[in-house]
């Protein structure tokens, strides 16, 4: 009996109900309507605060998603190159895509947001909110990179053979054959990616981009409720990542019906 | 950094207001230019100043040399002192009697830097003087340091019951809140120090101590 | 052997993966239209010498020369050499992304710049060959092995190659399948196209071969006639191995 | 052909560098000897700010470490409580477990630290490190509890089946059978967490808790050089992460060695 | 057949896996040092039954007594009766975390108590029996497949039990290993042992069963001495199987 390697790898992303599980009481259900239903027992029975804590916030949520969508746009650019890079038969192209990754990687997120918002202020002058999409885009390309590169890798090595030997050329082979078999693997792990990125938004509260933590701390600060706004972020926040993860987990499914045609 | 009430802080209605915002306009409309606002963490607002992401910082910002070195500063709009605000119940009088204990401030004030320069006391660093407070109240930290304003707003308005100012600590000189700006901008420094000089001179300044400080 | 003027010509080929030699002083050639079968136990490097001839493996010494063009020439467009050299491997390869019918027009469009309607009707003529039309609009996924293989074969020749290269075709496929791939295979051979083909199929070998090649190890140790090979080996390890495998 | 269904996720960790990439020029070995020589470089060359600001870190550091090891004990204890939980047969265990996964991973860490940083405090009077300390570990151990929950999953089902047979009750099963042969695969990717998680201390600065990065704050708060200070806080970080994910990759390889005896 | 006192009591027994039934109103009973050999097509439920004998799968309606006791009945410690019934699994399922020593020892310490000297003492006899004496130190992964089935027995044996089943104990091994161990087995029968045995070795089946059991589609359609079952099987069904396995 040979030695079974086996590799886990936990992503960072919501956990992701399984749509097979029919249950009644799914813990997805369970967060997702108890969320709710706390949130309305708040608002209903306690609208003060709370009611004044959600006014404050929605153009909060506005701009967490504005920054999360620009961001992870980016990420997907960085990590298209990145991740070919990392294929590439080019030496230096892969040495450089790798050391980007293991750069990136390597420090914490904040740090990074710090020194890229800080640093970049030294260089050119870009609004707080672009500085913030640059930032968030930077590291979650190397993330990204890595989420691409395991998408081609997965795609079977025959495809390639297969296109090669019609005369394709190694780009064109990627293009047409491999990067579209690919993206159906690796669209799960980019909406993973998508709403870890969703929750790291948070950390750009601290470059006083107006997201929903920075609306919440202001208002904690003005008010010093500073329980009962966190508690109104907290859930906000978690309805938010529960509906996406819903999503995804649906579009997974249809992915995969697709796939069995 | 709009998290400093009464002087600079955004309200119910997300706007940005308080006595250096009130002041500020004034002295605008005296020296004939128009202020855009921007709330700025300030952990990082001289930063901002200085990669010129805006013109001017006004936001409680204490004269002192060694900002000095680093930026220029308007003629001086308002007199603080940094106050010690403890619990309710404490005894405690002055930094002195704090030896040994932590005692918090917002990073990179000079509320903060009292604490450092005292003696024996364990110095800690909020990004916001509310969540120093706020620990203050849980009894994570045996003191807050802060200008004075800000000190009565939390200890008189949003804390009364539980917190209170114990002394005013004399860090040897007086200190004066500024509008800092970008070394060099002598532009930008004559239209505030003519705006200041203006409404310093009108009764606008009691008007605004009455309306923002009560006193 | 007649070299007048070989559509292929592998001159002295040796090739190594690391250390370990597949190919050892290999030298074949074949004409146009001649079909060439190559026979050999496991491990033998037949697959890595059909892969040399689309340089899908490059080779450490001597030349290949395909339609004459040395294809380890970097002056030479490799890609435009694949284009006329087809191929047909084991597991069949077929786009899973795409439809029978764009399978087989992906590459007459995308590289030859052929009209999309030009393409379709040439590509469901030769689906209509292979016995493949009904399934056009089908997915890969959705066929058997024996189907993905025969649109396979038409997706090669829908480039219009000059040689047709197979490596195992029918060793993947259920027993039932095997036959309806070989009819295809054979029908190709009577047209006049050139074929180097890998296989274990031995009647296919007497019947369609010109030549049949015995590899051992990485070296070619025996070359005939399907007639004589089989019924008259020279080599000790032809020997063997016709005993084993017959 | 049936259809292949491939799962990429990607880990939090910095890269682990391929123990088998032999070759001299290695991303790792370009990142580590890059950041060693620049750090050389500034210290020696520009002294003034960089050693003032490498002299004022050092307790930074050791509170970093400090909270990291604290807080990802606690987080296997969770974890394997959870991962336990999740493959449970009770029911109401195992929705409690799914539950907690499902809450913990759908909110921010940046806003969980605030929010049990701060509530926590209404209700007992812990002192701030400790209560950073049980926001990281109580965060970390849901994404824990997936890492055990996947080691446990990874051993065959036979070893269960023989062990039973053998007259072992589960519980029994599960401490003598399958937890001592699961660590082997657990451990890579708690390695990965535990790097995932030293970076992730980096939001503890906010809390005012005094790690590496409040210590840069601080510095740079009153030296106005945040260029200089961010730059060193973020090699210091790149060291130390670079550092680890080797000694990861190095203990990875003696495991596996271990495994082919 | 002799129901007088037997080890084992299979009655009636339903046993459902979702919709699909695996058992089927199954009944049996084996006396004490009876070998019972198991015989059926793939999915006819063999596996089933004997998994249901030591309750690695619970059962939907009917009852199973062994030595004495309702393995379904809650009141009954199902750790302890599991002690008293060994089993061997097709893929050996060795402790791979453990040396050939450990797995044998494993248990009669942490649940009988053994002091560690005489568990070590009293299973190096076992190995010496299986002849796996000189791997006492190694690990299952450095053993083969037969090497490995071997230990597996002698680790049930370790516990000593009144009852041994085997799920094809030969099928995932290469053919020069099955002798190994079906001496093994066959020892083990001839020392009294109880054992239900799983299996497509005919030759065991007609030299060590005293009866055979057939099974299809979940049920038991024939019980015989191995002479009649082989030679005059009296259903179709069963006829049909001896033909094609034969
Ligand atoms: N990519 C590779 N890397 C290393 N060794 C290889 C590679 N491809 C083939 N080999 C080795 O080269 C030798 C010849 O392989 P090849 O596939 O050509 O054999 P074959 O005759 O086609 O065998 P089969 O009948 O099994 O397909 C084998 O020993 C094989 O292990
Ligand atoms: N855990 C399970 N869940 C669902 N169906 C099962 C399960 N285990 C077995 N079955 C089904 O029950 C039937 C009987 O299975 P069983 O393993 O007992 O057959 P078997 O006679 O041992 O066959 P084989 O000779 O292939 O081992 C099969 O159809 C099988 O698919
Ligand atoms: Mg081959
Ligand atoms: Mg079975």
């Amino acid at each position: 009996m040979g030695n079974k390697q086996v590799i886990i790898e936990v992503g960072d992303g919501a956990a992701i109900p399984s749509p097979r599980d029919k249950g009644l009481f799914t813990a997805w259900r369970i967060s997702f309507f108890g969320t709710l239903a706390i949130i309305a027992y708040l608002l209903l029975f306690r609208p003060d605060p709370y009611l004044d804590i959600i006014k404050f916030l929605p153009d909060g949520i506005v701009v967490t998603f504005q920054v999360t969508i620009a961001s992870i746009s980016l990420a997907i650019v960085l990590g298209l190159i990145a991740g070919l890079g990392r294929i590439s038969r080019n030496r230096l192209f892969n040495l450089a895509a790798s050391t980007y990754i293991e750069i990136v990687r390597g420090i914490p997120l904040l740090v990074q947001l710090f020194y890229i918002y800080f640093a970049l202020g030294h260089l050119i002058r870009v609004p707080d909110m672009l500085a913030a999409i640059i930032a968030m885009g930077f590291c979650y390309g190397a993330y990204m990179g890595e989420v691409f590169r395991a998408g081609i890798k997965s795609i079977d090595e025959g495809q390639t053979e297969a296109s090669l030997s019609l005369g394709f050329n190694r780009s064109q082979t990627m293009r047409y054959v491999v990067l579209p078999q690919a993206w159906r693997t690796i669209l799960p792990p980019v909406g993973n990616e998508f709403i870890a990125l969703l929750k790291d938004t948070s950390l750009v509260s601290i470059l006083a981009v107006s997201d929903i933590l920075r609306r919440g701390r202001e208002f904690a600060s003005e008010s010093f409720q500073y329980f009962e706004t966190y508690t109104m972020v907290a859930l906000i926040y978690l309805l938010i990542t529960l509906i996406l993860s819903k999503l995804l987990s649906i579009l997974e499914d249809r992915l995969s019906h697709y796939e069995q045609r | 950094d709009a998290t400093w009430p009464p002087m600079e802080f955004v309200n119910s209605d997300k706007q940005i207001v308080g006595y250096s915002i009130d002041y500020m306009t004034a002295a605008a409309k005296a020296a004939g230019f128009t202020p855009v606002f921007k709330n700025v963490a300030w952990d990082g607002i001289f930063a901002g100043l200085a990669t010129g992401k805006y013109d001017a910082v006004c936001s409680s910002v204490s004269i002192t040399e060694k900002r000095k070195k680093a930026m220029d500063f308007s003629t001086p709009y308002f007199k603080v002192r940094q106050a010690l605000i403890v619990a309710k119940d404490s005894s405690v009088k002055s930094l002195a009697d704090l030896k040994g204990k932590k005692v918090g401030g917002q990073i990179g004030t000079t509320g903060y830097f009292a604490i450092k320069a005292a003696d024996g006391v364990e110095p800690k660093s909020y990004d916001e003087v509310g969540l120093a407070m706020e620990d203050l109240k849980v009894g994570r930290i045996a003191g807050v340091v802060c200008d004075d304003p800000v000190a009565a707003n939390y200890a008189m308005e949003q804390y009364k019951d539980s917190l209170k100012i114990a002394a005013t600590i004399e860090t040897g000189e007086v200190e004066y809140y500024g509008i800092a700006m970008k070394k060099g901008n002598k532009e930008t420094l004559e239209l505030v120090n003519k705006g200041i000089e203006a409404v310093s001179k009108t009764s606008y300044v009691q008007e605004l101590q009455q309306k923002w400080i009560g006193q | 052997m007649n070299n007048a003027n070989p559509i292929i010509s592998i001159n002295n080929v040796q090739k190594y993966f690391g250390t370990f030699k597949a190919l050892d002083d290999v030298s074949l050639s074949v004409d146009a239209g001649q079909k060439v079968v190559v026979l050999g136990p496991s491990g033998s490097g037949k697959s890595t010498l059909l892969r040399t001839i689309n340089k899908l493996e490059g080779i450490n010494s001597g030349s290949i020369v395909v339609d004459g063009q040395d294809i380890n020439d970097p002056a030479n467009d490799i890609n435009r050499i694949r284009e006329e050299v087809g191929m047909v491997f084991q597991s069949f390869n077929l786009f899973r992304h795409k439809s029978v019918l764009e399978n087989l027009t992906l590459a007459p469009i995308k590289l030859k710049k052929e009209p999309k309607e030009q393409a379709d009707r040439r590509c469901l003529e030769l689906l209509e060959k292979v016995g493949m039309v009904e399934k056009a609009a089908s997915y890969p996924v959705q066929l058997s092995g024996g189907q993905q293989q025969r649109v396979a074969i038409a997706r090669a020749l829908a480039m219009k190659p000059k040689i047709m290269l197979f490596d195992e075709p029918t060793s993947a496929l259920d027993p039932e399948m095997i036959g309806e791939v070989l009819d295809v295979m054979v029908t190709l051979a009577r047209e006049g196209m050139t074929m180097v083909v890998v296989t274990h199929e031995m009647g296919f070998a007497r019947e369609v071969a010109d030549k049949v090649v015995f590899m051992d190890e990485g070296r070619i140790v025996e070359i005939a006639e399907p007639n004589q090979f089989f019924d008259q080996p020279v080599h000790k390890r032809t020997k063997l191995f016709l005993e084993q495998i017959l």
